[in-house]
């Protein structure tokens, strides 16, 4: 009754392509972006940031920028983690030379040199296909992690092939290291989010989305209409790994401040961001935010719950956390097999029509 | 409306509900989930009960009781931060994170947040030097200590030379398993062995070519820096290869019981280096059956009193009670702070009197802390296994390791640190 | 003008007027493995006309499309366009010079909406790099709203206003063909290549795009060929028509002249080959 | 004969035993891929369910009683008993038809006719749900796994070689019962499917689903059947991996070995399981061997996946699967 279209006329084509056509959903969008920028920084502490906000933002993120290889594009990738791995080293190596620059350009160029790696690995899905491509990413995943381990260079020939953020600060407010405030290492890494996710939603709206969607669906009928396969595959390759190397930089940075490849960017790194996708929605903006906002919350939840509440012993907690976790994926499916975003997409269809469902 | 119940309910979860406590607080990082899990409950298991024994016997810590929440890490660096931030608030005194990943992650923050860690035998070896690390504390002994210790014993086995001798380092592909590295290649320039390192990835389900390798070299010496399903499969490798057991030295994570009882009998020789005593023959345990495990109120099901990993969790809680009691009396009181428990730790002082007092005798060596060196003596003792006792005895006692080769790594590894991140030397 | 068929341009009984030869396949042998597929076909489509390409199952025709289109390369003979050689070309570049074509089983981005399939088909008229895309601002907005009118038109022509916002995996088969055919259009194409549009529709489907493939011809100009099975409409429709059987061209004329081939009609009527 | 000629060749001979093991793994993939379609990314997890159900019902553990304790305050672990061994494996066999049956009739039926995508995120699903549920039923210590295989260097091989070459080979006797087992497993799985009516079913099945369906074969019987199967193949893999390491939760993680060796033999073959193991198995072991100590080892980490893609680049289909053509 109150969340409808109806009497919502667009008279431009500027107005209709707008991302929340229905005016509801635009100002639920406002007040989010209200509410996220003016008024939960003065709320925040340290257990929200560094347990909630900076983990859900950062693989947020990651999962963004696996979205538009896997959902979009149709690339499956099981080589986040260690494309993660690549922004946190190559911010870590670029934090330590250029200490006078600007921590955000530090994190642009790790996601730079990230897209390039992306593209390098990615070349071979020009003839790799499907589910056989996911061995290309698990040979970068697992390639990258030894690499990092094994050459002292990256991590400056520490005795522990541990690398640590040093303080760098933006506009004065110091964002990384131990001394930051709870608001600044959130407001980094939402500005960040916020940006890239605006970013994702222009490209995926556009032709290049088009492009990567029509590689996805059917290949060889776009190659025909005229989708160039190797630039649209690099594009979408150099763009997600842009995102997850941005991920990986602000996820060494700022949230942990000390990582080492094997145990930060391992294959349950891969493995995670691409459960995120695939639960919250594959080819969806919102389905990245829902299946990062699940994976990051719900352990944090359940765990608060049944130790913090009920009082249990923390192992049978832990463990029935993960049955919980495995039956509601199992349950969500039954339910909705698309993703958490088409369960949001149905519901909102029944809002349409409530209270006349028929 | 359930759904809203539980909806309600959740957010409301998520705030951390538990009151601030009067008491010292404690909390235990464990991990009894999760691949290593094996090694994580006994320690987490030692460490609860014997500060649950504290308060049965004692009634707390100098008149306070002691309370130490438990927050499951699985040993994951990111539950280990949420774990780090839920229970700050409670007052805690002291971490003892009990993984390398989280320990990295956690020195800078805790330092700013004046927060002491306590990482005995793990962690960052550097971080012995007081001078740069003000709130990191690793005595009574760390990694390169043990690399020491164990060319010591080998030292003593072959009459003091090991010219021309070949050493294996196999260890875990990581931070962890690097760490004997520099040390190892240093003693080598100076006693003239040959070291050859030989790593094993995550999880080490598979080690076939390492042995194989092992099998052709012949090497003298074997030193292991395993942890997890790597020991098991490493040390059943080395039966099926008939490696000679009494030359295959593990570091004290490569030496407990789960680790060697899937091998059976042809465990038996396996030598493991440890910190702190072993088996059940310490007064000590007494009251730990008396007041925790009969009483019911032990953490675990008390099957794992006196296990090495136990053990391991009963020193680490003895050292923070006692460095607790230290920093009562300093500031004279008894409800202290976390800042007056890092001097407490600063300044922490074990005597052989001091164990005896506690139950303790002989369970590890005497020492004393300081401003410049939180690293404590550096002593190591060499651990064997006999399956058909089924039980660990030492073999040696708790030997100092050359400091002269270790120090100026700890100088120089700190010296990198504190350049990137700008730190004052705190004491002068 | 003239109405001599066999001059450069000519005006039809219908006012159409039919241009110069646009594609010419010279001499094209195709063959999978050792079976050949085309065995020696040439044939030339002119600008402004409607060309079929008959002849029963198995015949090659959807692989004569294919070599048109590029997606097949012939092991022998030549295809020229516009006046010059075509060298050898990415099925993409092929659709860079104004080819556009449907396809017999439909090939369309099921997970996309009609408007943004359709939208696909201008992919070559929208040249704003990556970075103008990422922020959305200035060209690519431009592009994007402009290019959204030309498809606009499209889908007024074709009648699929209601189903705009709609994801082609829910609508139905006759439909879907529609919203293909609105792809290729929206392409502009200088020779559009329609295979089997009418396969598999009822009557009264089969009448309206008829209707749409003869006012694409007539309103936009648009060269068409097609491949098509029912030969009522094939013959209603074109202006000349190849005949294929077994790989070969055994007609190619007006309509009337092939119907009045002997060979075709062996071939529908299915005379034994001995 | 020079040295390092002989060491190669121990490597190569202890490569395809390593090899043998992978294809154990990659074996119960390949089962549900074939039958079903479904990627089971809870394969792992099966492997360490069923070789924990084991031990724990060999031992006499009492299920769950760590929970029991919890909840009722009392303090149980064990029955008191210990069961043979062959009883052991028979019920936790039966055990895996158990899991086998609730996948199918709480999670597969209710799934019936979604894409291969969907599939594959309920098992998803499955593998969080039993990587909580195995260690709530059995406890998250190390269990010693012995069903009484024999381990170590085997003399015969030893001693034979030395004869031969002046070096004996090591051969670990516990790798040759597990190529044996691998053998008849495979021989097994043959002769089922060739010679008896559910075999040929699974067959029909693998075939085209819709086509069995009309011939009146039972989808929810076969796929009962398959994971079944799966989970037996999980229960001899777990007693191969389980009897050198102890079981625990890790062991979950020798999956990861499974995937590249399917990619190299493509999901669907059986003997491509084998051969892919075989393949990879000698490919890593030889390449630490001989380039291994140049980049500073631990290179198995990356090789296979690396062998994989390189295999790959020249056949997208895996080295057994079906030639991939494009048509529209």
């Amino acid at each position: 009754m109150f969340y409808r279209e109806a009497g919502d006329f667009k008279t431009s084509y500027r107005d209709d392509n707008q991302t929340f056509p229905i005016r509801l959903d635009r100002a639920g969008y406002w007040i989010a972006l209200f509410v996220a920028f003016c008024v939960i920084p003065f709320f925040v502490n340290d257990y929200w940031v560094n347990s909630i906000f900076a983990p859900f933002f950062i693989y947020a993120i990651a999962a963004l920028g696996l979205n538009i290889l896997t959902g979009y594009a149709g690339q499956v990738s099981l080589g986040t983690g260690g494309f993660m791995a690549v922004g946190a080293y190559a911010c870590y190596k670029l934090m330590v030379a250029f200490p006078d620059v600007s921590i955000v350009f530090h994190v642009l160029i790790a996601g730079g040199i990230t897209a390039a790696v992306g593209v390098a690995f990615g070349l071979p899905s020009l003839r790799i296909k499907g589910f056989y491509l996911a061995v290309a990413t698990l040979a970068a995943q697992f390639f990258l992690v030894w690499l990092f381990n094994k050459v002292a260079w990256f991590y400056n020939y520490s005795a522990s092939g541990q690398i640590n953020a040093p303080e760098r600060s933006v506009l004065g407010v110091v964002v990384t290291g131990p001394n930051t405030e709870a608001w600044a290492k959130y407001m980094i890494c939402l500005v960040f989010l916020v940006v890239l996710a605006w970013v994702a939603r222009n490209l995926t709206r556009g032709m290049t989305g088009r492009k990567w969607m029509g590689i996805r669906d059917m290949d060889i009928a776009a190659e025909i209409i005229g989708v160039n396969p190797l630039m649209a595959k690099m594009s979408a390759f150099a763009v997600s790994s842009f995102f997850v190397g941005v991920a990986g930089a602000l996820f060494f940075a700022v949230y942990l401040g000390a990582a080492e490849a094997g145990e930060s960017f391992g294959i349950t790194k891969s493995f995670l961001v691409l459960f995120m996708i695939i639960i919250g929605g594959l080819g969806s903006i919102f389905g990245s935010f829902a299946g990062a906002a699940f994976m990051v919350l719900m352990p944090v939840i359940l765990k608060n719950l049944l130790v913090g509440t009920l009082g249990w012993p923390t192992e049978i907690a832990a463990e029935l956390e993960f049955i919980i976790v495995g039956g509601l994926i199992v349950i969500f499916l039954i339910l909705e097999p698309h993703g958490l975003a088409q369960l949001w997409r149905l519901t909102k269809e029944k809002l349409r029509l409530w209270p006349f469902p028929h | 409306m359930t759904f809203k119940r539980v909806a309600a309910a959740s957010v409301a979860a998520l705030m951390v509900g538990s009151p601030v406590m009067a008491d010292l607080v404690f909390p235990s990082l464990s991990y009894r989930t999760g691949p290593f899990a094996a090694g994580g409950i006994p320690y987490a298991d030692g460490f609860a009960d014997y500060f649950t024994m504290l308060n049965e016997r004692d009634g707390g810590i100098g008149g306070v009781a002691v309370s130490v929440p438990e927050c499951e890490t699985a040993y994951n660096t990111e539950k280990g931060v949420e774990c780090y931030e839920s229970t700050k608030g409670m007052g805690a005194l002291a971490y003892n994170p009990l993984s390398t990943g989280i320990t990295y992650q956690l020195i800078p923050k805790a330092t700013a947040d004046d927060i002491p860690l306590y990482t005995p035998g793990y962690g960052r070896t550097s971080a012995a030097n007081g001078n740069v690390f003000s709130h990191v504390f690793n005595f009574p002994a760390n990694y390169w200590n043990g690399a020491s210790a164990a060319i010591n014993h080998v030292l003593e086995l072959n009459g003091g030379d090991l010219k021309g001798k070949k050493i294996v380092l196999l260890h875990f592909n990581g931070a962890y398993g690097k760490e004997p590295i520099p040390t190892l290649t240093k003693l080598g320039e100076k006693h003239g062995y040959d070291l050859t390192t030989i790593p094993i990835d995550y999880p080490g389900q598979e080690q076939k070519a390492q042995w194989l390798q092992i099998r052709r070299e012949k090497p003298d010496y074997v030193l292991f820096w395993g942890w997890g399903v790597m020991n098991q499969v490493a040390i059943q490798e080395a039966a099926n290869i008939r490696y000679p057991m009494d030359q295959f030295i593990g570091v004290w994570w490569s030496g407990a019981e789960h680790d060697v009882k899937p091998a059976g009998d042809k465990a038996t020789g396996y030598k493991a280096m440890t910190f702190h005593g072993v088996g059940s023959d310490y007064p000590v345990f007494g009251d730990l059956q008396k007041y925790v495990v009969d009483a019911g109120k032990a953490a675990g099901d008390g099957s794992n009193v006196g296990t090495v990993i136990y053990n391991r969790g009963v020193y680490a809680a003895m050292m923070l009670a006692e460095a607790a009691k230290k920093a009562q009396e300093i500031h004279g009181v008894a409800d202290i702070t976390s800042a007056q428990m890092r001097d407490g730790l600063e300044q922490l002082e074990i005597t052989n009197a001091r164990m005896a007092e506690l139950g303790m005798e002989g369970f590890g060596p005497e020492f004393k802390v300081s401003c410049a060196n939180h690293g404590g003596p550096g002593a190591i003792a060499i651990q064997q296994w006999d399956a058909a006792a089924g039980k660990w005895s030492l073999i040696s006692d708790f030997g100092a390791s050359d400091m002269e080769v270790i120090q100026p790594l700890i100088d120089a590894d700190s010296a990198a640190y504190a350049a990137e991140n700008n730190i004052e030397p705190q004491c002068n | 003008m003239t109405t001599d068929m066999n001059a450069d341009s000519y005006v039809t009984e219908d006012g159409r007027t039919i241009g110069p030869v646009v594609m010419d396949l010279k001499n094209i042998t195709l063959r999978f493995g050792g079976v050949v597929a085309i065995k020696d076909i040439s044939f030339n489509i002119r600008e402004g006309e409607i060309r079929a390409i008959i002849g029963p199952n198995g015949a090659g025709k959807s692989s004569m499309l294919n070599v048109i289109s590029g997606f097949y390369k012939p092991q022998e003979g030549e295809v020229w366009f516009r006046g010059s050689k075509r060298p050898q070309m990415k099925p993409y570049q092929v659709a860079q010079q104004g080819l556009a074509r449907t396809f017999q089983n439909i090939a369309l981005f099921e997970g996309m909406t009609v408007l943004d399939n359709i939208m696909t088909g201008r992919l070559n008229k929208m040249n704003a790099n990556l970075f103008q895309q990422a922020i959305w601002k200035g060209k690519a907005e431009k592009e994007e709203l402009e290019n959204r009118e030309a498809c606009e038109k499209v889908i007024d022509f074709l009648e699929i206003q209601h189903i705009r916002k709609t994801p082609v995996g829910r609508l139905p088969y006759g439909l879907k063909k529609r919203v293909e055919l609105a792809r290729a259009l929206a392409a502009e194409p200088s020779l559009l290549l329609l295979d089997e549009p009418m396969a598999g529709m009822n009557v009264e489907e089969k009448e309206d795009m008829s209707r749409f493939i003869l006012d694409m011809n007539d309103e936009f100009g648009t060269t068409i060929a097609l491949i098509e099975h029912d030969m009522g409409v094939v013959m209603d429709l074109s202006d000349r028509v190849v005949v294929m059987d077994y790989g070969k061209k055994i007609g190619d004329g007006t309509p009337d002249e092939v119907r009045n081939n002997q060979d075709v009609i062996d071939a529908y009527l299915g005379v034994s080959h001995d | 004969m020079p040295e390092q000629l002989l060491f190669a060749m121990e490597v190569t001979l202890n490569g395809l035993m390593a090899g043998v093991l992978y294809a154990l793994v990659a074996l119960g993939f390949v089962l549900i891929f074939k039958a079903s379609g479904i990627f089971n990314f809870a394969q792992g997890m099966l492997v360490v369910f069923a070789a924990m159900t084991l031990v724990g019902v060999q031992t006499g553990q009492i299920p769950f009683a760590h929970l029991i304790n919890t909840i009722f305050g009392t303090k149980i672990h064990h029955f008191g008993w210990t069961v043979p061994t062959i009883i052991a494996i028979i019920v936790a066999g039966a055990a895996m038809v158990l899991v086998a049956w609730i996948i199918e009739k709480y999670i597969l039926q209710h799934l019936i006719g979604q894409p291969d995508i969907i599939l594959f995120m309920a098992t998803i699903g499955m593998w969080y749900f039993m990587h909580g549920f195995a260690p709530l039923m059995w406890g998250s210590e190390v269990m010693k796994l012995d069903v009484g295989l024999a381990q170590g260097i085997n003399e015969t091989i030893d001693t034979t070689t030395y004869g031969w070459f002046g070096y004996g080979f090591f051969i670990d006797n516990l790798d040759i019962v597990a190529a044996i087992v691998a053998a008849l497993l495979v021989t097994a799985l043959v002769l089922f499917s060739q010679y008896t009516k559910q075999g040929r079913a699974l067959r029909a099945v693998a075939d085209d689903h819709s086509a069995a369906l009309s011939v009146g074969i039972s989808l929810r019987f076969i796929w009962v059947l398959v994971w079944s199967i799966a989970g037996f193949v999980a229960l001899v893999a777990g007693i191969m991996w389980g009897s050198k390491s102890g079981v625990q939760i890790s062991l979950a993680e020798v999956a990861l070995k499974a995937l590249p060796v399917l990619m190299l033999g493509g999901f669907t073959s059986i003997p491509g399981a084998i051969i892919g193991g075989l393949i990879i198995g000698v490919g890593e072991q030889l390449f630490e061997f001989a380039i291994g100590p140049l980049v500073g080892g631990a290179t198995q980490a990356w090789f296979a996946y690396v062998l994989a893609l390189v295999f790959l680049i020249f056949r997208p289909q895996g080295l057994f699967g079906e030639k991939i053509i494009e048509r529209v």
